[in-house]
């Protein structure tokens, strides 16, 4: 089953390793709060782009109010409204957050 | 349109930051909008101090106000803080719930989002 | 599956996570129990016995019929800990067999 | 013998945790111990939450008498949090000081720690 | 000096940072303010104003006459972020160069 | 001047390397609270190692309870009680707690 995974946590911490380590082939990967800057980070984005099949999204409020809009690093990275962040939230049954 | 989804919220952060109460709130808007049913929000952990007057609670209060979602607190955590079980309440507008029954509920619900 | 992932000391911390286990049990959940990262440490007897130990808690949930208590093997390889040390009765998962377990999860705490 | 020194303390970690708390009492121990001056302990940001009743204010408030050390908290910080004003003083044993008149003598000390 | 390390977003936080240099500057202190880590995301300019935009509030040091105003490179590098973006006029300094610095000052906040 | 670098962050964390980043010859690092554990993982001293001349200690009673008193990868760190732990606090006037 795919799993939903909520990170709050920033790149280079031991939460967002451990984030990465969970991550297998269909889940999504969500970016808010603090972690929300992820998207912006070649570093981040790299680690990523190992696996395969995933989805990414961002929270967008969380990248507006930090400037971070116009600085997303990949195309494939979806930015999400409320109701994008909803749908993203709760199209798995399993997810689990990153602090 | 996907079919209406039970959803069920733990809170754990202290209110000082709100980073991921914040999360919590869009998320129960965009519920609300798409019909899902918001089963009652625990506020467990350093989420309890939410009990106090802050900014923090003044946005979920307007949040309960505006889309009726039911906001509940442990009683234990509340206490294990020094906050007085007599705030949960008409008062506060935070009800109590302690972790079992909520537990009980957000066990049988479609979705349990823990921030 | 609850992930215990956070450090000892924080005494209050622990105990929630702790509560939430026992209410998980209390409601007849097949409940799995996984210490990863900063968790470790739970499991580790300390040297003297300190004012409160909340972490023996976790103990406990052993005698609670704990579905399956489980420590990952690379968070105790990366602190350099070995398995022979652990006051709790756990099995070692590999980083990587517990992140397919995740999946054959209901809920992850 | 190292000559006294006086010793300004501020505390900024929630007491739930503790842990950084728990150095500062050690802290203080030892200064008391080498007859070092402790300044008032200034309990700021989540610190605040401090004057709620809970294990760790037992633990300052025990601190406090066996050693004689001056606890202090900002008002402003505690009021941020929905925390009374009035329960500064005698009550908690925790007394009102606010940042600047605390920072003005802790920048005269010897040593500043912010734990 | 004070070191701000930590996020935006936490308005409260930032807001006691922010409290904290005032009451030094109001003290006659010479404050060297530093942006560091994730904390030179505040040196951003939102995409839009957000309701509470506390880290505004680092623009205003500058007319209370900081001593210097400074933001570590080598963190703008690590988050690929340019200095031409930023909303407050900073010097850039090299991790190396602030290691140094740190031993001049009485005091680190 | 030398300072007193008060560590509670734990390895791999950016509070760390932060740490690191700002110790300089005759720095003096005590590890504290969660950060104790820094004493006993050879990836965390291997990084201190690189640095010379300066001093390691750890507040003794953290990492008892958590069981590591016997695990200390280095001789030269410094256990210390309460009384070491205040002397190295105030052995120099500047110190910095990294969280």
């Amino acid at each position: 089953m795919s799993v939903t995974h909520l990170i709050f946590a920033t790149p280079r911490t031991p939460g967002f390793r451990q984030a990465l380590a969970a991550v297998s082939t269909g889940d999504r990967l969500l970016f808010m709060g603090h972690g929300a800057c992820a998207v912006t980070r070649t570093d981040a984005l790299t680690a990523i782009g190992d696996l395969e099949d995933i989805h990414v999204g961002v929270y967008g409020p969380d990248l507006e109010s930090r400037g971070l809009l116009g600085k997303i690093a990949d195309e494939a990275v979806m930015v999400l409204d409320e109701d994008g962040l909803l749908a993203w939230m709760t199209a798995n049954r399993l997810n689990r957050t990153w602090q | 349109m996907t079919p209406a989804l039970s959803l069920a919220i733990l809170l754990s952060e202290g209110p000082a930051e709100d980073v991921r109460g914040s999360i919590a709130r869009a998320t129960i808007r965009a519920a609300v909008r798409a019909t899902h049913r918001v089963l009652p929000v625990l506020f467990y952990s350093d989420a309890a101090y939410t009990l106090l007057p802050c900014p923090a609670r003044d946005r979920w209060l307007q949040l309960a106000d505006a889309t009726g979602a039911t906001l509940v607190a442990c009683p234990a955590a509340a206490e294990r803080r020094g906050i007085s079980v007599e705030t949960l309440g008409p008062d506060t507008g935070i009800y109590p719930m302690g972790l079992p029954a909520w537990l009980g509920q957000a066990l049988a619900a479609d979705r349990l989002l823990r921030l | 599956m609850l992930m215990v992932d956070h450090p000892p000391r924080d005494a209050c911390r622990t105990r929630e996570q702790l509560d939430l286990a026992l209410a998980a049990l209390a409601l007849e959940q097949l409940v799995t129990v996984v210490f990863i990262g900063e968790g470790v440490y739970h499991c580790l007897p300390p040297d003297r016995r300190p004012d409160s130990d909340v972490s023996a808690g976790f103990g406990s949930l052993e005698l609670y019929d704990v579905d399956r208590f489980l420590i990952e093997e690379d968070s105790l390889l990366e602190r350099d800990l070995g398995r022979e040390k652990l006051r709790f009765d756990l099995e070692p998962i590999s980083r990587h067999a517990l992140r397919d377990l995740i999946r054959e999860q209901d809920l992850l705490l």
